[in-house]
């Protein structure tokens, strides 16, 4: 019973999961960034099993259909949706741009560029002049 | 003029004296003599209070309500009035002393220090006057910040090292325990204001309070009871003049004024007799002067042995504290005028010999009586003073302090304060004694050359020979400050 | 007009910087935001006065009653939020003119005040909505702009802080919209009145829970409670000084009116405080963040990025207060909402200063700051004491609050670990106070930041100052709503 | 019939999910991607979320693996096989979905009618949108009216995007690149079959666009996804017939214009209201009657949708574009070059005067 009412939600967790994993977990960061879209993806897919009610029509009115599958979540996803493609966007924007600056969109490199830079700026500021007695 | 408005007048002087410091801080002579004018307008103003507050008028001033119930409000009361005259009084001495040191030695950014010192003393008055403890509070951290700079003035490493302790455990000690204990209070008995025979309710658990007097008793930390002395000996790297307000004026003094305070006016004497911590706090003061007069003996450094001597003369006076008898209090109450005027001529001495001789280490102050006589005499004076011998006001603090112990019936304490007074008599008297008659030096042959000893800039004798002479005064009209304490307690 | 005062509040920014694009000059759009900035101010000023007098506003969008259309809602908790952002961006702007002049190129400076002005207009947006779905719209238009205005930062390393915030971001939003997504299953509304009318009767539903702890993790992900930090201190220290300002003013300031809306509003403080173990929870990641964020922040060499640490630290202060959850503890995070902002405000501005004259702010450009830059170091002195809590200073006002709600509810070591925890602030200010005034400048020049960066810092230096003596205006305002959040969380 | 569709839909999903975690080719992996939202709109479609299906396969299945080739085509095709933290994220995974789980345990079930989020709030649009807006869409209705000022936040979003992506990839006086002429985005057009396709297509495409626009209160549809398919036509111009062809149908500066006038437009529509004393989006009160008011209402912010929508995915095409073709003219030009010029050259060069700045 539970498994015939509930196997949606169970699936959508096992997607929401793999993109959260893929997030976490990958190096690359367009692949992170697809992980990104899947986990919302997913979770959109919630939203909308909650809105399905069985032999519900499209929120369309239409003569003669009184049961109608719940528009309002169809909403927030339609919302939901656009937030997520703005923020692809922006992610792919900056993965160019670091790509131009760090020459890698690998995380390993970036963070070994990153330690490389610090640790220079740290010897250039030990080279400036010591403190002065009184 | 009223009362109240001489009250505003007091708190204000400093700011008005560090205003003006700054305006004329490009004319040496114009800026030193407002600080000395400053100083002596201060001093004076205290002085008016002094008659009405015996004929029992309420001073009060109430500037503002920083939180609902928790005001910046003055109240003048005899303790405070003492401990406000004493600090007056010696800042104008101090002031005199400090200029012809600053100049005698040549020391940088002299504005920033006059300037300094005159916040600082406007901190020591609102302490004096506080009307309750969250008021003294902020003057109290006001104080420990504006003579942060005073210490470090020389901005040498060893400076800063030294600062560090200084603020480390001033700031460490008031944050962590005094405000800690403060909001407690405030929680516990609904106010903070200062009463005769202390604002906790009788049915109070005395566990609570014994807490709050711990509390109370180590976040003073500028009361430097071990273990948070250390403070006093790392500060020494300050300018002597500094040395001499701090460790006898301003910073010590206002932290035992405040344990006396607290004892007296949050707590109460029968409160106080009631709790338990009260009586290893005493063995605890006990044993701080003991250690630090046993430290002091073996310090080779003049001002460092000073340091340790103070640290322990200040067990006394929170040991007198703490006693909870009207004499042990009033000989607290009396040791803070004593040692300070005791104190602070060691200073000025200490500081006169190193701008006129260049010694700082003890051994190297064999013979010099012969050059600087008047230094050495006193200093003589003085040590005798901080001993508790006559002819000098130290006698009689000592003498209320051991009735204290005696009344309460505390034989190991009235051992224990015979023996450190024996042991200040060891790490004090040799010092004079041997400039007068430890006979010659290697040095001796310099005299007649051009860089031959001789007594420090005028300003700095005349200073010192005061506070001497203040010494010796104290013994035959205690009076004064005697009056006062009777009215407090 | 009056009537529309709650939604002029969004509407004003979110209008104002689609039009600064067709305005393009740069000076001009500066003035323009300027001056809306400034407008919403005004308006959130109106808008406490009348929340004051009358009690709480509501603004039916669209005409649409609640729970059907979206509804504002100001009460005096967001009223004073509001308030504090507005106020805290419009004295941050008029620096900026100076600031980006030198920070960034002149074709993207439009584009820059266009971002600024949409996150500004989201932050407000999330603190003015009474929708539990229109609260994750507007935390997505702040959130992007931020994304964008930090990654604006010259220093290459602002792209990876902001793409590590752009992702950890997101989570955090995605998870607040699984929470959402749940409490619509289970209620059937997205209203926060209404849901906090509904949630009661499903207090025992795992779903309900489950909705919580998403809700709670991406909010505290926002907000960059302790163990979810990782990202501020990039973020804070790459990008353009005035973004770091405005951002460490406002936005963690917002997540933590999200956390208090949540908690108590919609969820309730039965809920909350009373099913889960959440005081305790909240009270221990707050100090562990105190103790952790202020150890680091001794070690750091880039100040920007020691000021970040503390703000994760001082955070945590607000946390312990909502975990203590007394009338009195809700009153000095409220306290420390308004104080931290005034603080971190002026002191990273000063900062902008310091990046101004000298193109960074590691400990070595410190170095005799003292003689060559006296009153930006005053400036910063101060703030430091502030930060420390020092008396008549607003630190200490919130710290004073609560220390005295730790010990009402007998948390004697909560009391003392705060105390402490505001010693570890001792430390990292005064390696700068030395640094300043013990060491000798690299070169002996005066060069005091330009009036335009110096003046603002300096009057959110003077509000530290005078805040923390004429305590009227925030200490009832923060006293009437805290007792107003827990009152209508106890119906 | 229907249960079965909605099993294979959603393990194909489960499918595809894995595979995009598994895959190291990313050409691959965006395709997938875009798979993966065909998949999911076909998905919504048997839910009966038609107005959402559209919108997913607009984007899922077209915009942004779109914009992840051009990423691509920028930032190298294959990534390097490393699990960094693999072991914290198996066990943040397997606590969220536990967490998750639970959850689930106390749902209403799937498809119950009478499940709160049905009885609720529900209705009443079900009900009462007819008579209150008076269009049979009732997602619109809900999307325009009744949450109109969500989708107003969800253009800002879409307009706070574009800048965004305008200020990360906008040409900077460092960049050069913008002689060079020979890219391969103009290679493509060569193709005559292309181009003739194209040429056939695009004119229907936008036609359709229009339709999408203004059929929107009727049937599904409306200004976002018009926006998307007018875009996508465009984008599909720019390839075949090379960007400065497009740029010189709608340049740059028109199209930032646009997408703030779209903005403007919803928001000024919302602030009539406020002429006759009516709430911020309150379109009864643009006619005489409030049922025509909120139709007009409807279409004009609709309108303003679609506006700033097409013209924001053109910009970011542009802008991703652009960055393509000027890396091809850095190649072009400077090989022996290691690092590219531009953003990273400034970038280490500012590095190089903040450190000046601190010596």
């Amino acid at each position: 019973m539970l498994l015939t009412s509930h196997y949606n939600y169970w699936v959508v967790i096992a997607l929401m999961m793999i993109g959260l994993y893929m997030v976490i977990a990958q190096g690359n960061l367009v692949k992170k960034i697809i992980g990104l879209n899947i986990f919302q993806t997913s979770v959109f897919i919630f939203y909308i099993s909650v809105g399905k009610v069985d032999g519900g029509h499209a929120p369309i009115l239409t003569e003669g259909e009184s049961l109608y599958s719940n528009p309002l979540p169809h909403v927030l996803i339609l919302t939901a949706i656009v937030v997520g493609i703005a923020t692809t966007a922006l992610a792919l924007a900056l993965t160019i741009r670091i790509k131009r600056a760090y020459g890698s969109i690998e995380e390993r490199d970036i963070q070994a560029a990153e330690e490389l830079q610090e640790r220079a700026s740290s010897q250039m500021y030990a080279r400036t002049p010591a403190r002065k007695e009184q | 003029m009223n009362e109240s408005s001489l009250l505003q007048l007091a708190l204000l002087i400093p700011l008005l004296a560090l205003a003006g410091i700054q305006l004329t801080a490009r004319r040496e002579n114009v800026r030193e003599a407002v600080s000395l004018i400053a100083a002596s307008a201060l001093f004076f103003t205290v002085t008016q209070l002094y008659q009405p507050m015996l004929d029992g008028q309420t001073i009060a001033v109430h500037w503002l309500d920083i939180l609902p119930g928790l005001a910046l409000a003055f109240r003048v009361e005899p303790l405070g009035l003492m401990f406000a005259l004493v600090a007056s009084f010696l800042w104008i001495i101090t002031t005199l002393y400090a200029i012809g040191y600053m100049r005698g030695h040549g020391e940088e950014n002299q504005t920033r220090f006059f300037s300094l010192f005159a916040v600082s003393i406007g901190a020591v008055m609102g302490i004096a006057f506080a009307e309750n403890l969250f008021t003294l509070f902020v003057f109290y951290e006001v104080l420990t910040l504006c003579t942060y700079p005073l210490v470090t003035h020389a901005g040498t490493d060893k400076a800063r090292q030294g600062g560090r302790t200084y603020l480390g455990i001033l700031l460490g000690t008031s944050v962590g325990f005094f405000l800690l204990a403060i909001i407690a209070t405030w929680l516990l008995a609904g106010t903070l204001s200062f009463q005769p025979g202390g604002i906790f309710a009788a049915d109070t658990s005395a566990v609570l309070l014994s807490v709050l007097l711990v509390l109370f008793v180590f976040g003073v930390g500028k009361a430097a009871i071990m273990p948070f002395h250390r403070w006093l000996p790392a500060a020494m790297v300050a300018p002597t003049p500094v040395s001499a307000l701090l460790h006898a004026v301003a910073v010590v003094k206002a932290g035992v004024f405040v344990v006396l305070k607290i004892c007296l006016l949050i707590f109460g004497i029968d409160t106080l007799q009631s709790i338990p911590a009260t009586n290893w706090l005493l063995y605890l003061a006990g044993a701080s002067i003991l250690l630090a007069s046993i430290i002091a003996l073996r310090q080779q450094n003049l001002k460092k042995r000073l340091a340790y001597s103070t640290v322990s003369q200040l067990g006394y006076i929170t040991l007198g504290a703490l006693l909870a008898t009207s004499a042990g209090m009033t000989g607290s109450a009396l040791h803070i005028v004593m040692h300070a005027f005791g104190k602070i001529t060691l200073f000025f001495c200490a500081g006169a010999i190193l701008v006129a001789a260049h010694k700082t280490e003890v051994h190297e102050l064999r013979g010099l009586g012969r050059q600087m006589p008047v230094t050495m005499t006193a200093f003589l004076v003085a040590s005798l003073c901080i001993i508790g011998i006559p002819p000098t006001g130290g006698t009689w603090s000592k003498w209320y302090l051991m009735l204290g112990t005696f009344e309460s019936g505390q034989w190991v304490l009235m051992v224990l304060l015979m023996i450190s007074s024996l042991l200040s008599i060891a790490y004090l008297l040799p010092i004079p004694l041997q400039a007068f008659f430890g006979g010659r030096q290697p040095l001796e042959t310099e005299v007649g050359s051009p860089t031959a000893i001789r007594e420090a800039p005028l300003p700095s004798v005349i200073a010192l020979t005061v506070t001497a002479a203040g010494c010796v005064y104290l013994l035959l009209y205690p009076d004064v400050f005697y009056r006062l304490i009777t009215a407090g307690i | 007009m009056l009537a529309h005062l709650p939604i002029l509040q969004v509407i004003l920014p979110l209008m104002a910087a689609p039009s600064c694009l067709l305005i393009r000059k740069s000076t001009l759009v500066w003035l323009f935001t300027l001056a809306v900035s400034f407008a919403a101010l005004v308006v959130s000023v109106l808008l406490l006065q009348q929340v004051y007098a009358v009690g709480p506003i509501r603004y039916q969008l669209g005409g649409w009653d609640a729970p059907w259309g979206i509804e504002y809602r100001i009460d005096l908790l967001n009223a004073w939020v509001l308030f504090i952002v507005t106020a805290l961006s419009t004295v941050v702007l008029t620096t900026a003119h100076t600031s980006i002049q030198r920070e960034l190129e002149a074709n993207r400076q439009t584009v820059f005040y266009t971002l600024y002005l949409l996150c500004f207009a989201g932050l407000l947006g999330i603190v003015a909505t009474g929708d539990a779905f229109n609260v994750f719209v507007f935390l997505e238009i702040s959130s992007l702009s931020t994304y964008a205005l930090i990654a604006l930062g010259k220093d290459r390393r602002a792209l990876w802080a902001a793409y590590q915030y752009l992702i950890m971001g997101t989570i955090g939003a995605t998870f607040i919209l699984i929470g959402i997504g749940f409490l619509y299953m289970m209620t059937g509304t997205l209203n926060m009145a209404d849901l906090a009318g509904r949630i009661p009767s499903l207090s025992e539903s795992t779903t309900v829970l489950a909705a919580f702890a998403f809700i709670f993790v991406g909010i505290c992900l926002k907000l960059a409670l302790f163990p979810l930090h990782l990202w501020l201190p990039n973020a804070y220290s790459c990008a353009p000084s005035i973004v770091t300002a405005f951002l460490a003013a406002t936005a963690t300031k917002v997540a933590l009116y999200l956390l208090l809306r949540f908690t108590f509003t919609v969820f309730g403080v039965d809920f909350s405080l009373s099913h889960l173990p959440l005081d305790i929870l909240l009270i221990s990641l707050g100090l562990v963040g105190v103790f952790a964020a202020s150890t680091v922040a001794i070690y750091q060499t880039n100040i920007k990025r020691m000021f970040a640490f503390s703000s994760v630290a001082q955070v945590g202060y607000m946390v312990v207060g909502i975990g203590i959850g007394t009338v009195t503890a809700l009153q000095a995070t409220l306290l420390h909402l308004f104080n931290h902002a005034l603080m971190k405000g002026g002191l990273f501005l000063a900062l902008a200063g310091l990046v101004y004259q000298l193109g960074g702010c590691r400990i070595e450009h410190f170095r005799g700051l003292g003689r060559s830059m006296p009153w930006t170091m005053a400036a910063i002195v101060v703030g430091g004491l502030s930060l420390i809590g020092m008396p008549l200073t607003v630190g200490f006002v919130s710290k004073w609050y609560l220390i005295s709600a730790a010990i009402e509810q007998q948390f004697w070591g909560v009391a003392v670990l705060v105390l402490l925890g505001s010693l570890l602030a001792v430390a990292y200010i005064w390696k700068l106070v030395e640094a300043a005034y013990f060491q000798a400048p690299a070169d002996d020049t005066r060069a005091e930041a330009p009036l335009g960066i110096l003046l603002p810092a300096w009057l959110l230096i003077a509000a530290n100052i005078y805040f923390g003596i004429d305590t009227r205006l925030p200490v009832e305002v923060t006293a009437a709503a805290s007792q107003f959040l827990l009152g209508d969380a106890a119906q | 019939m229907e249960l079965l569709l909605d099993i294979a839909l959603l393990a194909l999903l489960l499918v595809t999910a894995i595979s995009i975690a598994w895959i190291k080719d990313l050409f691959a992996a965006a395709m997938l991607a875009g798979i993966y939202g065909l998949l999911s709109a076909g998905f919504f479609m048997t839910m009966g979320a038609v107005d959402v299906a559209f919108t997913e396969a607009a984007v899922g299945a077209g915009i942004s693996p779109l914009l992840i080739l051009l990423t691509l085509a920028l930032c190298g095709r294959y990534q390097r096989p490393d699990r960094n933290r693999a072991r914290l994220a198996t066990a943040l995974v397997i606590t969220v979905g536990a967490l998750l789980i639970s959850a689930t345990t106390d749902m209403p079930f799937f498809g119950d009618a009478n499940a709160p989020a049905h009885v609720h709030v529900a209705p009443h649009y079900i009900h009462q949108s007819m008579s209150e807006i008076g269009i049979p869409n009732i997602v619109t209705s809900v999307l325009a009216s009744y949450r109109g000022f969500d989708t107003f936040g969800e253009v800002v979003v879409i307009f706070t995007a574009g800048l965004g992506v305008l200020s990360l990839l906008m040409e900077t006086s460092a960049q050069p690149g913008r002689a060079i002429v020979h890219t391969q985005v103009e290679q493509q057009s060569r193709d005559i079959v292309l181009r003739v396709v194209a040429k056939v297509l695009i004119a229907p495409i936008m036609l359709y666009a229009l339709y999408v626009q203004f059929h929107g209160e009727y049937g599904p549809g409306g200004g976002f996804q018009a926006g998307v398919i007018f875009a996508v036509g465009f984008i599909l111009y720019s390839m075949v017939f090379g960007l400065d062809a497009a740029r010189r149908v709608a340049s740059h500066g028109l199209v930032q214009v646009l997408s703030a006038t779209g903005v403007l437009i919803f928001g000024c529509t919302g602030l009539l209201s406020f002429a006759s004393g009516k709430n911020f989006l309150d379109y009864s009160a643009l006619a005489g009657n409030s049922v025509t008011g909120q139709h007009i209402g409807i279409i004009v912010i609709e309108l303003g949708v679609g506006i700033t929508v097409a013209s924001v995915m053109i910009m970011i095409a542009y802008l991703f574009t652009g960055q393509l073709r000027n890396r091809e003219a850095e190649l072009a030009t400077d090989r022996h070059q290691e690092i590219p010029a531009g953003a990273p050259a400034r970038s280490t060069s500012t590095m190089h005067s903040l450190e000046q700045g601190a010596g």
